[in-house]
């Protein structure tokens, strides 16, 4: 039983066929406006390539940001769209999706709009399980203002507004949405365009809040923050690609694994006969536990320490868990198969009435 | 002793008591009983600050104030006839409320020296006998314990005997008043239907009650209040709020819409969350948000994707939505935001009422930022109110700010509701798809028709893909665009898009009195019942008075202006410091002059006649 | 080097002598106004008996609260205080102890204020570490608006806003403040007045952001939420409290214990032969791992059975970390030690200045 | 070829290139410089809405126009007289400023086919060979090239040189206008400092361009602008960002109280939390919040602590304020609040200038909750209107706004800035400590003193342990009340205490033309100098017309009736569809006309002149 609305009514109107799309497809009239060399323009990219396969009309996505520089990319999506305030996406996505649960929600969010105004909204997504796509450009800066340090700068940064250094401890968003029994949580970045493309593809087949954080070089006021990470020379030995079922291997000649002793985990030679890769943490995005651990690979660390933990990217954790979304719309098919749909007149009587002659 | 039936025009009752004394149920119940009769009627609860103040104190009285009569009632009530005190703190809070020479019905039990001392009634004191109530007909019944006798064979235990105190309190009434009691019996039978023991006694407590004033020598007065003149009908009684969720959920029916609700608690308001989250096969979504900016924003989010998207809040709640509000402004989507105001300003007095964000509701954003401002006049009124603020947000593509209040909102009053069939039709229509690459015409989502309203482009339609934000947006294709002169063009179509909806509103009609005239007093909100008895009464006295109340603040009815024009002393009474009074001195250069009141409670009828006169005296 | 500014001078004129208080004193004139049987009277009760062992002047003491039963707290404290609004009790707080170092500074809280909408500034909070104390009064539902479910309150919850059973799945609180890089995080009861006051002390004693969680009884709109850990009967099974470098036993006779099995903690008897105390988990309040497992014996648990993870009560995580409000003083003393204190007419003038005649 | 060398009173240059191309740089030096030689003047930097547009396009052009001359300047001029454009898209973006007849100086080398390609000039065009700029003097030089020519030598590398261009063009400035190199040459060596080739290589091209003017035989004149009458005495330049944070902790200091600034990022405002936060040994404490909720509730917390707190922001920042300043309001604590007003609504345009939020700064929190406002007239100014700020809120225990916008906090002008000693003291004393138990009298934290105000009592004070919060409070003793008569009183004290404040501010005060006459153009904040200018020149023109500039906002300045009574016509322009006029024409009851302008710009003085005309004809 269910109530046939305006919105039923006219979008059944649609066009069944499945269409095929190019990433082409998915760019907008509009000119993009990042400064030159932005990471901004690979992420785009990605998704535009991306959106082809996720299986879904361009009519029936849309694509919902704050403010800030990442926050414009749904200005260059040629799909649905709104450019919202500040912090405020996951609060607009929440009613929409949950208004319209055959959509294809995104958000699109930095790590001050997210992290800092809108960290409130951020926790309240993940704990619901809204089934969104949530796309965190951390750039570790403020770039539509210019330059502010954001939540997730390391401590110390000097930025325009502190000069002498900043003195907060950073997120870890991986660790705040994990805290905040977010279903699945992975990590890409704009360097790497075929894993992101996967990450993608991994963040759209989930069901439920999806957190997919996205390094992204700010180039006019952080340049090179993730260096370590994405720079092709030193990404083998600094970032470890996490594979589900797969043990955790890395190093420029997978040379290196990681093993669990007890609670601890420790970085191991693959090489000097100690240990071979049957003795290796296997990676299981379904454990807490060991994405817990894993979001913990975080803490500045040592280059000079030969066993420093690399940083994972990939799908840390991803786990079922019912969807908010869903939840809500069930309740109402129940209550009204339960129910009937309401008749209006029943209501405006009411239980008690009376007739004045 | 003989007892005269006397009979009244319009009587005035309170009921007091402790929280836990079930004073609410009675007024609700004695209330019920004389709108079936036939009288008119106006009701008052109101109730402690704390959510369970220590019983016996004065802050955790709980008490209901009803008038009716044969004559057209607009208020509660001034001041009581009859004051009923199920102890001594009740006493001590509600005295103030009883007319000179009014009657106390006091429960005796309740005056024994722990109550009399939980009330503060100071070492030794107590108000039933150092002569302080003489000027007062003061009776006194020990209801609890007749209620205990009432029910000594019914081998109920001592808490569910406590709990039928105030069916003897309220049979005693129905025989002061000659109601019947049937429609009560009925109601104690349905609402202990699983319990039918505790149903009997409370019906016997009921019976008990009134047979104790028929034989217990006390009352030498009962009254005879007639039916009131009304127009016929099918009528039911409704709070503020209730009808304020039958109005939201009537207009997205008359539109066919999904209604979305994102909301977070807070006093007064809540309620409307409450009784909407009931309501989901009526096509209603509720959402309770983590906070007031949560819930604009998804509702604004549902507004995007076809729904009506509606919040509710108050006070504090209101200023956090401010800017989502202004981004709704900016894209033009429906959404209703109702606020059920409170005393202000911060925290204030969360269960008091005031008007006093009428202000906030026209200005309270960034930036040029205009909004359309509907308000209800009485409970039932919330009803229209509510339809008409859906109405105008969907045919109009603006966000819609409901203004009621506290009184509104808890107070009720006798309703002739519609017929779902009588309701006016919403019309919306979403933008049609496009289909196929030969349609050459590109979407424009900021195309205006000539009532300058843009179309409701909802996702899930196909050729109609398009982008929406806060930034300011080039006209017609709604790109963003830094132009200056578009900004000011831009600028003025949003103001001209709400001022263009006076074309659609009704015009502004006198409520009372000429059309012309010495005096208008303009009124706005809750303040509705208070200036029309107040307006009658003084041209009663022969003053040349005239009552309008305007239900749409912004834009105002067209022909404001010259109804205006024809008096020559406008008075603006408001609760608040003179928030209207402002925008009609600005709007129509005419030197209104505003009475205000700000105690957290509503005008009553005496000092607003007598505020009046002090304002025309003083003004001429 | 240092600006002595009419705050120093003002408060130099304390009285210097140590202060002997019992809890009486810190009782203000104020009426109680709780309903009769709340939870909050017991907590209110011990902190004001703990309050004089913290070793510190009545006039060094400020509560500030949000909105909320819970947030009347500093009405009834003869402190300094402040109830504020609705969730911002952190914000607040942050404001004065960063200006205030030397304060005592406590903020009250609820569920609804500090995880709905304030659960930004309560994340912000604790990853900033600032040096105060943050007692969350937990009773899973708004009380003060009279019975709407909160963020903490189980799926399926119906209350006045939910009449058909809450759909969103509840924040853990101990894990979200974990997320959030709390260094300090503990949970106490109302109904045990003396652990409480335990947990107050320590709460007190540790710099940096102290979080202590109160399961609160609302005997109005939720009574007997956490029964299962407060009474008396079922409490020995149910709850466990935690003792740092203290293995982790519970039961009615001390008859069972909790062991880790890999990364995976087990109920273990240890009365049946198979375990003794000594192959037990041995609680490591510095060791976040194991501060993560414990916060995660939380969801609803099958009371059939036997192995069911009990409840921990104590302190989870209490690791040291420099605090915002330290850092932000010493960087002012440092910028004041390098520079000297600041030239106003230096400033005025600016870097270049022409004279006309 | 000769060069006449022609005298002009006032002279308008507008730097315009890519943001990259350094124009920003090239006006402040030119204007440094211009100071030296004692003109009087004024400027308007221009920045692109995007962080960094793609070199070559529209939106990346970045602008800086100098208004300089030896009469009184008080705009940055309606159009410009000589238009600098470093490439096409400069010429494209800002043609429309220039005066007909004006002098375009091009970089050809900025109009090659890419550049004219990203300027979107379309296929084939050339603006400057099509004829298009035949009503004006068009001179090319090949900057870039010549720049390259200049430094072939220098060994410095491709990016150097590009970064130099606008040395060359700087210097031609120079030789056009007589003026000297020295105080730039000193800049360069000092910026340069630690690299002396850059610092030379800047100097080369300077002097080149210097040259190039001389012997180029494309220049056929040149121009002298004399000293302008001056006040003598050191001046600086300043911005309005940068004066309100020497006005801020000028006062502290006068206070000697620590200043804590809480703050969240948004443009405009964003540079007074960089300034302050470099400025902590003057006892600055910057928290760079997590929103501007937090941002306002932890600079409450300071001000409850003894500090005086500060929380600046811009448009939906200001918004989101609303509920915590509504708590400030009532609280009764020292708070001041800077907005640095953008165009709105929503996001709106936030690089563009507006004084759209005035009735938000009066009405935007809920209940009756009145504050203090405060708005300086030019940048300098606002060193006076933000000390006037923090003075008022410390003396008076009471959140103040302090309006600024986008034009006043970048433009910039010279400033006779004051002397430490010479600044007005701000008397603060906290209540003071109750030893003992002896001293019967309890601590009312609410008690008044004659001005209405009650005193600062900070934690760390024996004795005077005390609660506040944001519910409604009993007189004097700031207990929680609920008492009608109470709220009422209290209402009416937070107002009274605001309006006495117009006791202790200066009286208004015409700014020019006579004391009584026909117009009086009354105005507000950034519209100072184009106001100042129009009315000069209209009572040039014949008409009896008089300029008075409100800076205290609310309350009024207590001679302000009086004062608009004097006129005939009262005229109000602002850059908002009508604010100041609303409030105007409510408290005087005066039928003033609003002139308004909401382009994200301020007014021309030319176009003002027309508007005032138009409504004087209109208006009689
Ligand atoms: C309510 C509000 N506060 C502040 C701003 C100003 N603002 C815009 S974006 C931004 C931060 C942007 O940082 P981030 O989210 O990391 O995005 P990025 O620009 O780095 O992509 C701020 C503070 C705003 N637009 N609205
Ligand atoms: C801005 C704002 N929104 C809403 C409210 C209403 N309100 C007051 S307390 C409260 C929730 C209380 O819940 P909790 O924090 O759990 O405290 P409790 O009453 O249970 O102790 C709400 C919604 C308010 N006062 N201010
Ligand atoms: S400021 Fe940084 S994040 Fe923003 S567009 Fe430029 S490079 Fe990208
Ligand atoms: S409503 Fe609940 S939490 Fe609030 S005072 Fe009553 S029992 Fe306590
Ligand atoms: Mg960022
Ligand atoms: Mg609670």
């Amino acid at each position: 039983m269910s109530l046939e609305t305006l919105i039923d009514l006219h979008t059944k109107n649609g066009n069944d066929e499945p269409v095929k799309y190019t990433g082409k497809d998915f760019s907008s009239d509009q000119d993009v406006r990042w400064c030159p060399g932005c990471g901004d323009y690979t992420i785009l990219k990605q998704v535009q390539n991306t959106m082809p396969d996720i299986g879904v009309d361009k009519k029936d996505i849309v694509f919902i940001s704050g403010i800030g520089c990442a926050a414009r990319f749904p200005y260059y999506m040629d799909t649905f769209g709104m450019h919202s305030i500040h912090g405020r996406a996951p609060a607009i996505a929440t009613g929409l999706k949950v208004s319209r649960p055959e959509l294809s929600v995104w958000i699109i969010t930095g790590d001050g709009d997210s992290l800092s105004i809108g960290a409130n909204h951020f926790v309240q997504l993940l704990r619901r399980n809204v089934n969104v796509n949530l796309l965190l450009f951390n750039n570790q800066i403020y770039g539509l203002t210019k330059g502010q340090y954001s939540p997730t700068a390391p401590e110390g940064s000097v930025s325009k507004s502190t000069p002498y250094g900043s003195i907060d401890h950073p997120f870890n968003p991986l660790a705040l949405s994990l805290g905040a029994d977010g279903t699945f949580i992975a990590r890409a970045m704009d360097r790497d365009p075929r894993h992101l493309q996967q990450m993608l593809l991994r963040t759209n087949q989930h069901k439920g809040t999806s957190m997919l954080e996205i390094y992204q070089n700010c180039i006019v006021f952080n340049d090179g923050a993730f260096e370590l990470f994405t720079d092709k020379k030193s990404r083998p030995r600094e970032a470890i690609y996490l594979e589900d079922g797969k043990p955790l291997i890395f190093g420029k000649n997978k040379d290196k694994g990681i093993r669990l002793d007890g609670l601890q985990p420790k970085v191991v030679s693959l090489t000097d006969g100690t240990y071979s890769k049957d003795d290796l943490w296997i990676h299981d995005e379904k454990d807490g536990t060991k994405a817990h651990l894993l979001s913990r690979f975080f803490d500045q660390h040592n280059p000079a320490d030969e066993f420093r933990m690399p940083r994972p990217f990939g799908v840390l954790y991803a786990v079922d868990r019912p969807c908010y979304d869903e939840g809500v719309n069930s309740q109402v098919e129940e209550v009204l198969e339960r129910k009937g749909v309401g008749d209006l007149d029943e209501l405006l009587r009411g239980p008690e009435t009376w007739v004045v002659e | 002793m003989d007892v005269k039936d006397l009979v009244r025009d319009e009587v005035t009752i309170r009921f007091a008591g402790d929280s836990g004394d079930g004073m609410q149920l009675t007024g609700s119940l004695f209330t019920n009983t004389t709108a079936l009769e036939g009288n008119d009627l106006r009701t008052l609860p109101e109730f402690p600050a704390e959510i369970r103040a220590p019983a016996g104190t004065v802050p955790g009285v709980s008490s209901f104030q009803l008038n009716f009569g044969s004559i057209e009632i607009m208020t509660p009530g001034d001041a009581c006839d009859v004051l009923v005190v199920m102890n001594s703190a009740a006493l001590k809070a509600n005295l103030s409320m009883l007319k000179p020479g009014g009657v106390i019905i006091a429960n005796t039990s309740g005056f024994d020296k722990r109550n009399l001392n939980l009330a503060k009634y100071g070492e030794g004191k107590n108000p039933l006998d150092d002569g302080s109530l003489s000027k007062y007909t003061l009776l006194e019944v020990d209801v609890s314990k007749l209620t205990k006798e009432s029910l000594s064979d019914s081998g109920l235990g001592y808490k569910d005997v406590e709990r039928a105190k105030n069916m003897f309190v309220l049979g005693l009434l129905y025989w002061m008043y000659n109601r019947p009691l049937e429609s009560t019996i009925k109601f104690l039978e349905k609402k202990f239907g699983k319990k039918p023991e505790i149903a009997a006694a409370n019906i016997k407590v009921l019976k008990d009650g009134y047979h104790f004033g028929e034989t217990a020598e006390i009352f030498s007065e009962k009254y005879t209040v007639k039916k009131a003149v009304i127009g016929p009908g099918e009528y039911r009684s409704i709070t503020g709020n209730k009808a304020t969720v039958l109005g939201l959920v009537a207009a997205t029916r008359q539109s066919n819409l999904p209604l979305f609700f994102g909301s977070y608690p807070i006093t007064p308001a809540s309620d409307i969350l409450h009784e909407l989250s009931r309501l989901k096969n009526y096509g209603v979504y509720t959402f309770q948000a983590e906070d007031e900016i949560a819930a604009v924003s998804s509702a604004i989010g549902a507004s995007f994707g076809g729904s009506l998207g509606i919040t509710s809040s108050s006070g504090p709640g209101i200023a956090l939505k401010g800017e989502a509000i202004g981004l709704a402004v900016m894209l033009e989507l429906p959404l209703v935001v109702l606020n059920i105001q409170r005393a202000g300003p911060s925290t204030g007095m969360p269960t008091k009422t005031e008007q006093s964000d009428l202000l906030q509701a026209m200005y309270g954003r960034n930036g040029e930022s205009p909004m359309v401002i509907v308000a209800p006049a009485t409970p039932a009124d919330c009803f229209d109110a509510a339809f008409e603020a859906c109405r105008i947000s969907l045919e109009h593509m603006v966000p819609v700010f409901f203004l009621s209040d506290g009184y509104l909102a808890n107070g009720s009053e006798p309703w002739k509701f519609p017929k779902a069939k009588d309701l006016k039709k919403v019309n919306v229509k979403f933008e049609p798809p496009r289909f196929g690459e030969s349609n050459g015409d590109q979407f424009l989502p900021y195309l205006r028709d000539e009532r300058l309203v843009r179309s409701w482009a909802i996702p899930g339609t196909e050729g109609i893909e398009h982008r929406l934000g806060g930034l300011e947006k080039e006209e017609n294709s709604g790109n963003v665009s830094y132009n200056p002169e578009n900004h000011q063009k831009m600028t003025n179509l949003r103001q001209a898009k709400v001022d263009k909806i006076a074309d659609f509103i009704p015009l502004q009609s006198v409520d009372s009195g000429n059309e012309k005239g010495d005096v208008l007093v303009l009124g706005w909100g809750s303040t509705y019942g208070s200036i029309r008895t107040a307006a009658r009464e003084l041209r009663e006295e022969g003053i040349d008075i005239s009552h309008a109340h305007i239900k749409y603040l912004n834009p105002f009815p067209k022909n404001l202006g010259e109804l205006i024009e024809n008096f020559n002393h406008i008075l603006v009474p408001e609760m608040n410091s003179g928030q209207l009074v402002k925008m009609i001195r600005d709007k129509y250069f005419v030197d209104a002059v505003g009475i205000n009141k700000v105690k957290g409670r509503p005008f009553f009828v005496d000092e607003l006649k007598r505020q009046i006169k002090d304002a025309l005296a003083s003004n001429s």
